[in-house]
């Protein structure tokens, strides 16, 4: 029952953030809930337990694999969340709170679903419920970022409920039931439809990755990170395009099962390298600095993507980099927003000489943006190095090649974009900002902690980490 | 007026351009026009001469005519060469408001002459680009030597002040290397500033007349007569020349032809000093890029010559030959004799240096393309003499305006466009080649009859001109007489004064070890400079 | 290991002795050539003796560099002589180090001698000192280029063993390797020791100086060390031109009479190579001073076919 | 109590991490700080260097000390640490930069105070020694590459330690970039190295090369030469050094210079000689002309400087170049089957490693005290501080004399043991490829005496003459602590040039260890006083015996001048002027005017900007103001770095226009990624 508890916790507690009186005190009930979701995923990934096979919602292999990841974020966001609400106390938070937590409710579901419908119907939920979100700041260009979200998000829930039907077909022509859990699809193997699989898997393939963000469907992503706030920007970056990932991993399965796992592995490889480089062409021209890490999580859903084509070791090193990534990116995320807030401006026109305003914040978002390119010790650095050896033994020099090229473009174009953000003088404008941000403990720590959590899984990663991804590589891809 | 035909169109096209502007024109010699304008008309003459008819600016001087008209003179002398005279334009300058308007930024030419009138006769120059002292160095005090009311022999505390600074140049690495003013070798003194980043020279200045020895106001102190000693030693390598020019003014004032025999025996020496200071030089530039074989040669036969020349004279320098009314000594037979062996063999001899120069690829690669003298720059600049003649500026004046026996003979004037220092040497071993025809030709028609004609007192109040061809280049002498067969001004115009500025310019660009060589090809005269 | 003291004594005494004879000889024929009586063969010994005792005058812009340069150019000019077979096969020094060293040695000498010649804040010592350090930078791998020919054949870099390995069987005297490697030696030789037609020697114009630039400033005894230092130096490289490639006549053995012949072979050698100087000098007129590194690379180029030769012609 | 080099090298660790965790704590009191960093370092450096020579000193019969670091702290992954000889060898190397350099910056830090926070100095500093002698002890290929990765950010902050000139920002973020790329090629290096072996430990890697493809293992020695190439500095792969190395502070760049660059040497060491094997001949051809290149551009470019600072930097590419020179040969040897000779090779280049750390430590803390005392690093404005600050200058001109490679000094000693090399490497094979061996050695030749050349410049513009500025004018000698750090190294210098022998049995367990052959016994003649080269007859080398018989000699000048000038006077006077008032510091010779005839020599190769302005009214021929600029741009710089950045910046530019804001256009991409994935799946 512990699985459904962290779906329905979350869930109560978004009532209650929508019947708190107070603005100032609701936001204590974000980091109230995180601890407790924490609390229950950390006890299930130690303790998993027996998942009944049929069953549309469990704490199955893959879903211990990566919740945690995302629960663990969410607390973070959520102990910044109150610093930050605190700050921007002329807005009502009723609604943001309330969604926050809705949509940790809702990645809860979507993470443990195990139904294709059920799977659908939670991502769809969660894009609805992060639209209050991005339009927090409820300016002209939030709203045309949200309606730009929506569109385009939308856009691709359609196509991953018309692949969702498609593979129901394949079921169905097949001689299957149409019985639409994965354990039934996966079991039908190669009973399944061939033509409808493999379109299917494309429709779903583009389907979950415009919610991913993987290029070129990641045309949202810049407009919505660039006007989220940053707490909603590292949920996005680092949950909500897990659960997408997660998608395309259990229809990876399923294709696998259906015998066409060497097709569904060389378009996710094409298509993560492809996303790589647009993005890593992108950042070395961009002047904004959220934008850049909208390009940054574009970067690293090709590298997730990648990493799931290049079959089981690959598999492992995404699920790994599913950590890393939700980890580091939340901490830059974080440390972006203090930045933002700090400096008055988004791009480097604006903003200059951080370590000098705000050394503590701009010294976290350097070292932030070493972890995020991966720079050993920190964690990405040994996941995309899993990754990297994942190519070579399977024999793909060139896509390593690729995928290191595009991470030296990479990170060009972020360090230099965050060099001078952090470096020289301070413009002027910035000085006169009279709502001088205060470098509290409530806006350091947490990103600190993922930092420091980031570096942890990186130099030492627990056993028992990587045993769940052992697992949910068995489970997910059973050796024959 | 007794007017050259060559000269007429001109003074006529001047007249109806200026109308009665120009207050008075004469022509005391039919190749010498002497215009009289107002001091505002000076710039527009020299300025219609010098585009229009192809005029050079041969000279700037000054004259201090306070005593009488309380004015200064100042005047401007035009070479026409295709028309075979002179221009001078005289305009007079207030007492009370000694100022002149400058013609250098029309004519460059004019640039150290203004600024010596500046120096010596306290005429302010006006929209001069560089006005600073030229003449007399900085710690001279302010004192206008060529005033008449200077006593010659002032004793002057020196003046302790600012002193001359030289330019420079900006920029990071550049630094100046001073040459000079002492020399190693019998050099006369001067002072060569570079401005280098290295090896290229970016900039030269020169600082010249530190021998200022006051002859131009030595001249107006002395009896004509005796003058002629004075002008043969304004530059030793150009005694005859300069003599002769000198001569040439006094006979032209008097009013008296010397005998042909005189003016042929002073070609005679004429081409003799070109003979030995051209054969000298031609030494002398191989020595400078050390290819000391050469030099040897050519300081052999220089030394023949120069035996040969103190054989018909008595002066190794040909010094004491001339008078003014002709020349005082008469070559006799065996002298003439050994004069045509002499040619003889040192047109052998000379053959085989230039055979030996003109073979070495060493020597041509050092002196080709080096201290190259652009015809514009040799135009503008008004250079004279060989390094104009290298630089295509054709002009002669032994052909242009023959004085002595130059009209009965027949040479070329070698030109050349190339204007680097192999121009140079080569128009030097051309005009040696050319010495040796007129040598021949000389001592051929010589004349008979008398070597000299009395010249009696020179009368007061006249002007005149006096020019040579000399070696170097063109030399004029003008005179003004005053009573008691004395002077009242004599403008000594040395081609050194004109030639120098040229060297500035020949020289930007190439290395300094290569400035010996260029130096040494225009071989101009300090002394003549200084006076 | 034992020093051979009056080998050492010898030699030193030879350098000194007959260096300046070498610089007086080489100046009074190449003014017999021009037809000049020129000055005595004995004049630089005068000229030494003059310098030495007469009052010097130091320049007050000057750091110790100045004093300390006469003295490292005469022992570094010294120590580079006893390096070289001259009379006797082996060298005094041979076994302190062979052609490398020696190059080094010399080295020194000059990098002081530039250095000197900064100290006085003068230009013309400056000029002096960039000049010298190209010429000698571009004539260096001509140089090398040229050892290392012999040295290869040879199997060795010690001047000794080079010497010696001439009078092994199956050593060809002066085949077409060795031809190439004297010439490209010898532009070297010309370059290193300030000759025409890369520097004159007796000129007196600062602006295109080279060598004497650096000295304008000394006089007095530093002036005679340096031109001494200068003048073994002349010997020691002519002496090593003649005994690398021509390695006639070397005594064999201590006794009199094959020291007097060796002295006498080494005379004749040397007397042979300053004919040679001479003639280049005589015939030359000095090159630009950017054409200089054409000359050097002539040098490196026959150097270089020098070394193809050895195993191309054979 | 008995020393060990294990123990000795953790306390040197230990040492380190308390003096950057010291600094960090002491950030808001200089003077505490400063004392307490660099004394830390220095005696933890004193502690290393003990170590290393100790291990070295033993010989070959010691075991090789082991441990683990942090065992107790992570379980999951091993750190372990191995003090090899090689290690060992390079262990000694920052040791004692990391000693001379500590002393040298308790003066010069002091110079920062009230300004920069010398705390943060004295803690970066610290870490940065950490983390390099990590990296030279790590035994396995996490430690190494973690190691490796904490020196290049250490190294970065440092660079960019007064981050608000311009320059060195720019200059910081060039560095950091390259050290990411170069970082990138290295790990790829040792994936394909791990692919092979299975195992992280360096032991395991021991020629693992064997058991390679050739494909992967070529592969792999050119990622570790682009890799450890840029590290060190390698032509084309340099340009971010003489940029970042002068804006550092002068003990970092010292640090930098000496011993930094130096790691991409370790690395190709220990990659090249200990785990691929024996080599095919292209590696050593392409080391060896890698080496010529670097080494003759490197000083070519040096020439071109008139910043002090800058100028060192280049050398250091140069430096770099003799060094590969020496491993290329030695690379070549290995696969000609010449043992003996790869180890003379080996000995040279790693014998010129030590020797530059120290001439270059040297001069680098010269320029330091000049900068600490003039403000200043372009040369245009010093000059005449030989008068005001003797010691350094003194000190200054031993580096010169040495980095020259002129004798007695140990420039000159690892220069004639690499000519040895590449002479004896002339006859070990009868291909054409033989003429590499003497076309370098004239190269070498050539940047020798090029190097002579530019700090013949370099010592003479800055220390002789007459100050060219205020700044020169009014300098002074620096404190103690500078000097003896200065000194130390000038010390060294001097004793590596006299001792050669005594150096090269410090190598024999090196050499042992990596080839199997020990050569110093071969090497040392005469009782070692005479340096041989390996053959019998071969070439020899005293420079003890050569500079003790230059002193013998001294009697005959102090005898000329008894006999002939004992009752001369010396008279000091001005130098002649020219008839000006007293000559003036703009009528010296300048560093650009020094260096102009090489300009002009090898014009083709820079192709320098040279312009001269004339500025007038009317004429030309009468200017008002004349302006001369010159400058020379880097050929690599213009025609490969520039284009490739432009190039790229371009692709962005282009790649942007995608991303114009239309949603239309936005749902099209998507539409046509459906059509194409379902044409490319079926």
């Amino acid at each position: 029952m512990k699985e459904l508890a962290l779906i329905a916790v979350p869930f109560v507690a978004a009532i209650a953030a929508l019947l708190w009186p107070k603005d100032e005190t609701r936001p204590w009930l974000l980091p109230a809930t995180g601890v407790v979701h924490v609390a229950l995923t950390m006890w299930l990934l130690i303790a998993p337990p027996p998942v009944e096979p049929m069953a549309w919602v469990a704490f199955d292999p893959l879903a211990r694999a990566v919740l945690p990841a995302v629960s663990v974020l969410f607390l973070a966001c959520a102990a910044y969340a109150v610093s930050y609400l605190r700050l921007r106390s002329e807005r009502p938070n009723r609604v943001f709170v309330a969604c926050l937590l809705a949509v940790l409710g809702l990645l809860s579901a979507g993470h443990q679903a195990r139904h294709l419908g059920l799977l659908w119907i939670a991502t769809e939920a969660v894009t609805l419920a992060a639209v209050p979100l991005l339009h927090f700041n409820n300016t002209g260009r939030a709203f045309e970022a949200t309606w730009k979200y929506l569109l385009v998000g939308g856009t691709g829930i359609a196509l991953s409920l018309l692949g969702s039907f498609c593979l129901g077909y394949a079921s169905l022509h097949g001689g299957g039931g149409g019985d639409l859990t994965f354990v039934a699809l996966t079991a039908q193997g190669a009973g399944l439809s061939r033509p409808w699989v493999l379109t299917a898997w494309v429709l779903l393939l583009v389907g979950y990755g415009t919610k991913m963000g993987l290029a070129p469907m990641h045309t949202w992503k810049p407009d919505a990170y660039g006007e989220a706030p940053g707490i909603v920007g590292a949920l996005l970056a680092g949950a909500v395009t897990t659960v997408a990932f997660t998608a395309v991993l259990r229809v990876r399965a399923v294709v696998d099962a259906a015998g066409a796992g060497v097709v569904a592995g060389r378009t996710l490889i094409v298509i993560g390298l492809f996303s790589m480089l647009v993005a890593a062409l992108f950042l070395l021209g961009t002047r904004d600095f959220k934008r850049m890490l909208a390009y940054s999580s574009v970067e690293h859903m090709g590298i997730l993507s990648l990493g799931a084509g290049l079959g089981g070791a690959g598999v492992w090193a995404a699920l790994f980099h599913v950590w890393t990534n939700a980890l580091t990116k939340g901490a830059v995320f974080l440390s972006a927003g203090n930045i933002r807030r700090a400096g008055g401006g988004r791009t480097q026109d604006e903003v200059a000489g951080m370590a000098i305003l705000t050394p503590v914040s701009a010294r976290i978002f350097v070292v932030c943006m070493l972890a995020i390119t991966a720079c050993p010790p920190f964690g990405p650095f040994f996941s995309e190095l899993r990754i990297l050896r994942a190519a070579f033994a399977d024999g793909q020099g060139a896509v390593a090649a690729v995928f290191l090229a595009a991470l030296l473009f990479a990170f060009l174009g972020l360090s230099r974009l965050v060099f001078a953000i952090v470096d020289g003088r301070p413009r002027a404008a910035a000085k006169k900002t009279d709502r001088r941000f205060r470098e509290t403990a409530g806006v350091i720590v947490p990103p600190l902690v993922l930092l420091g959590l980031s570096l942890w899984l990186g130099v030492a990663t627990p056993s028992v980490l990587q045993e769940a991804w052992t697992a949910a590589v068995q489970a997910l891809f059973p050796l024959p | 007026m007794n007017l050259l035909p060559s000269l007429r169109p001109i003074l006529d096209e001047l007249t109806q351009r200026f109308g009665a502007q120009i207050e008075h024109a004469h022509a005391p010699q039919p190749n010498e026009l002497y215009l009289h304008a107002k001091l505002e008309l000076a710039g527009a003459l020299c300025s219609t001469l010098y585009r229009k008819h192809q005029g050079r600016l041969a000279g700037v001087f000054a004259e201090d005519a306070r005593a009488g008209q309380n004015v200064f003179f100042v005047y401007y002398l035009l070479a026409l060469d295709a028309a075979h005279g002179f221009v001078l334009v005289r305009v007079p300058i207030p007492a009370d408001q000694p100022e002149l308007n400058s013609v250098t930024n029309a004519i460059p030419a004019a640039n150290w002459q203004e600024r010596e009138i500046q120096d010596l006769f306290g005429i302010r120059l006006v929209g001069h680009p560089n006005p600073r002292r030229c003449a007399l160095h900085d710690d001279w005090p302010e004192v206008y030597p060529l005033r008449k009311d200077f006593d010659l022999h002032s004793q002057l505390p020196p003046f302790m002040g600012e002193r001359h600074k030289f330019r420079e140049v900006e920029g990071e690495g550049v630094f100046q290397v001073p040459v000079g003013p002492v020399h190693a070798g019998i050099i006369e003194p001067g002072h060569f500033l570079f401005s280098v980043a290295g090896e290229p020279v970016l900039y030269l200045q020169l600082r010249m007349f530190y021998v200022h020895k006051g002859i131009e106001k030595l001249f107006e102190s002395l009896p004509i007569p005796h003058c002629v000693r004075l002008a043969e030693s304004i530059s030793g390598d150009s005694s005859v020349a300069h003599a002769t020019a000198f001569c040439h003014a006094v006979e032209r004032a008097a009013g008296v032809e010397p005998p042909p025999r005189a003016r042929a025996l002073r070609t005679i020496c004429l081409e003799l000093e070109r003979l030995y200071n051209h054969i000298a030089d031609i030494g002398a530039i191989c020595t400078d890029v050390a290819f000391v074989t050469a030099h040897m040669h050519a300081m052999r036969l220089k030394e023949r010559i120069l035996r040969v020349n103190e054989e018909l004279t008595g002066n190794r320098l040909l010094r004491g030959m001339a008078c003014p009314g002709g020349v005082r000594f008469d070559f006799d037979a065996g002298q003439l004799r050994a004069l045509a062996q002499l040619v003889d063999e040192l047109e052998r001899q000379f053959n085989d240096l230039s055979e030996l120069t003109r073979g070495n690829s060493g020597l041509r690669d050092r002196l080709e393309t080096t201290g190259v003298l652009t015809p514009k720059v040799a135009r503008d600049l008004g250079v004279v003499g060989i390094a104009g003649r290298a630089s295509g500026f054709d002009h002669d004046l032994r052909r242009d305006v023959p004085h002595d026996f130059y009209d009965q003979v027949q040479f070329t004037v070698p030109v050349l466009t190339g204007g680097d220092v192999q121009c140079r040497f080569d128009v030097r071993r051309d005009e040696v080649v050319q010495s040796f025809a007129i040598l021949r030709q000389v001592m051929a028609k010589l004349p008979a009859g008398p070597i000299a004609v009395p010249l009696g007192e020179v009368p007061a109040d006249r002007v005149a001109l006096g020019y040579v061809e000399g070696w170097r280049g063109e030399i004029f002498h003008w005179i003004h007489t005053a009573p008691g067969n004395r002077l009242a001004r004599c403008k000594v115009k040395d081609p050194s004064l004109q030639n120098w500025p040229a060297l500035s310019e020949a020289i930007l660009g190439n290395i300094i070890p290569d400035f010996p060589v260029v130096n040494k090809s225009f071989n101009l005269s300090y002394s003549g400079t200084d006076r | 290991m034992k020093l051979d003291l009056p080998a050492i004594v010898a030699q030193t005494a030879l350098l000194l002795l007959l260096s300046p004879l070498l610089s007086g000889l080489i100046k009074n024929w190449k003014a017999k050539l021009q037809n000049r009586r020129g000055a005595r063969v004995w004049q630089p010994y005068f000229d030494l003796a003059k310098f030495l005792r007469k009052d010097m005058v130091v320049s007050e812009h000057a750091s110790w560099i100045f004093n300390f340069t006469p003295y490292v150019l005469l022992l570094t000019a010294l120590t580079a002589g006893l390096m070289v077979p001259m009379v006797t096969a082996q060298a005094p020094l041979g076994l302190f180090g062979g052609v490398l060293a020696l190059v080094g040695m010399l080295a020194l000498g000059r990098f002081f001698m530039a250095l000197a010649g900064l100290d006085p804040a003068t230009t013309f010592g400056g000029m002096g000192s960039s000049r010298e350090m190209t010429i000698a930078a571009i004539a260096e791998p001509a140089m090398m280029m040229a050892i290392f020919t012999v040295a290869i054949t040879a199997g060795s870099t010690n001047l000794g063993q080079i010497v010696l390995a001439s009078q092994r069987p199956g050593w060809e005297f002066f085949d077409p390797a060795h031809a190439l490697a004297f010439a490209a030696m010898f532009i070297v030789l010309l370059a290193e020791t300030g000759r025409i037609p890369v520097d004159n020697p007796a000129t007196h114009l600062e602006l295109t100086m080279i060598h004497e630039a650096m000295l304008l400033e000394y006089s007095g005894r530093y002036l005679a060390f340096m031109e001494w230092g200068a003048a073994i130096k002349q010997l020691v490289l002519m002496a090593l031109l003649a005994n690398l490639f021509f390695p006639l006549g070397l005594a064999a053995d201590a006794t009199p009479a094959a020291l007097g012949l060796g002295l006498l072979w080494f005379a004749g050698k040397l007397l042979a190579l300053a004919a040679a100087v001479v003639l280049v000098e005589f015939t030359n007129a000095k090159l630009r001073l950017f054409r200089v590194p054409d000359l050097l690379s002539a040098a490196f180029i026959l150097a270089t076919l020098a070394l193809v030769s050895t195993f191309l012609f054979r | 109590m008995n020393l060990t080099p294990a123990m000795l090298l953790l306390v040197s660790l230990c040492g380190y991490a308390i003096g950057a965790a010291g600094g960090m704590l002491l950030l808001r009191r200089e003077r505490p700080a400063n004392v307490w960093c660099f004394g830390v370092a220095a005696l933890s450096g004193l502690s290393g260097l003990l170590a290393a020579l100790l291990m070295l000193a033993g010989g070959t019969g010691t075991g090789i000390p082991q441990f683990e670091l942090f065992r107790p702290l992570l379980p999951y992954i091993h750190f372990s640490v191995r003090l090899d000889a090689l290690s060992a060898f390079f262990l000694l190397i920052v040791s004692l930069l990391g000693l001379a350099i500590s002393l040298f910056s308790l003066g010069y830090a002091k110079g920062f105070f009230g300004r920069k926070n010398v705390g943060v100095l004295g803690a970066l500093f610290n870490a940065l020694l950490l983390a390099t002698t990590t990296m030279f002890v790590a035994g396995d290929l996490w430690l190494f590459l973690i190691a490796w990765e904490l020196m290049a950010l250490t190294a970065f902050c440092l660079v960019s330690f007064e981050h608000e000139k311009a320059e060195t920002r720019k200059a910081g973020v060039l560095y950091f970039i390259m050290s990411h790329i170069d970082a990138g090629c290295i790990i790829l290096g040792f994936l394909l190295l791990f692919q092979a072996s299975g195992d992280y430990s360096f032991t395991s890697l021991h020629d693992i090369g064997a058991k390679m493809s050739p494909g992967k293992r070529d592969a792999a020695f050119l990622l570790f030469l682009v890799g450890f190439g840029i590290k060190a500095g390698i032509v084309p792969l340099h340009i971010w050094l003489p940029a970042a190395h002068p804006v550092a502070p002068s003990n970092v760049s010292a640090l930098m210079s000496g011993v930094i660059i130096k790691t991409g040497i370790y690395g190709f060491t220990r990659v090249c000689f200990d785990f691929l094997g024996t080599p095919p001949l292209w590696w050593g051809v392409t080391v060896l002309t890698v080496g010529t290149i670097s080494a003759v551009l490197g000083v070519l470019y040096a020439l071109m400087e008139h910043d002090l600072k800058r100028l060192l930097a280049y050398h250091s590419i140069e430096n770099i170049g003799i060094i590969l020179m020496g491993l290329g040969a030695a690379l070549m040897f290995l696969h000609t089957g010449h043992p003996l000779l790869a180890t003379l090779g080996l000995i040279a280049g790693l014998y010129h490693t030590i020797n530059h750390a120290t001439f270059k430590g040297l001069l680098f803390l010269g320029a330091g005290a000049v900068l600490h005392a003039t403000h200043t690093r372009n040369m245009e404005e010093m000059g005449g501080l030989i008068k005001r600050m003797p010691q350094t200058a003194f000190f200054f001109l031993v580096g010169a004399v040495a980095i020259s490679a002129l004798p007695p000094l140990n420039g000159f000693v690892s220069e004639w043991l690499t000519y040895q090399a590449l002479l004896q490497g002339f006859g070990t094979t009868e291909s054409l490829m033989r003429l590499i061996f003497p076309l370098s050695g004239a190269m070498l030749a050539l940047t020798g005496a090029l190097a002579a050349a530019c700090f013949v410049k370099a010592f003479g513009i800055t220390f002789l003459a007459q100050p060219r500025s205020a700044h020169a004018e009014h300098a002074h000698e620096v404190s103690l602590t500078m000097r003896l750090g200065m000194g130390l190294l000038a010390a060294v210098c001097v004793v590596l040039g006299l001792f050669p022998t005594q150096f090269v049995r410090l190598l024999d367990p090196l050499t042992q260890q990596i080839i199997g052959q020990q050569l110093s016994a071969q090497l040392s003649l005469a009782n070692g006083l005479v340096l041989g080269s390996l053959t019998a007859k071969g070439g020899t080398v005293s420079t003890l015996g050569l500079a003790s018989m230059a002193l013998c000699l001294l009697p005959i000048p102090f005898g000329l001048w008894w006999v002939f000038a004992r009752k001369t006077k010396v008279r000091r006077g001005p130098t002649w002027d020219c008839g000006q008032r007293g000559l003036t510091p703009r009528m010296e010779y300048t560093a650009t005017g020094f260096s102009k005839p090489i300009r002009m020599v090898f014009k083709a190769l820079f192709q320098p900007h040279r312009e001269v302005q004339r500025e007038y009214d009317f004429s030309p021929y009468f200017a008002k103001n004349l302006r001369f600029e010159s400058h020379v741009e880097e050929v690599f710089e213009r025609r490969i770095y520039r284009p490739a950045r432009i190039l790229i910046l371009r692709a962005s530019r282009r790649i942007r226009t995608l991303q114009a804001g239309s949603v239309h256009a936005y749902l099209l991409y998507i539409f046509v990624t459906l059509l194409a994935l379902l044409l490319f799946a079926s």
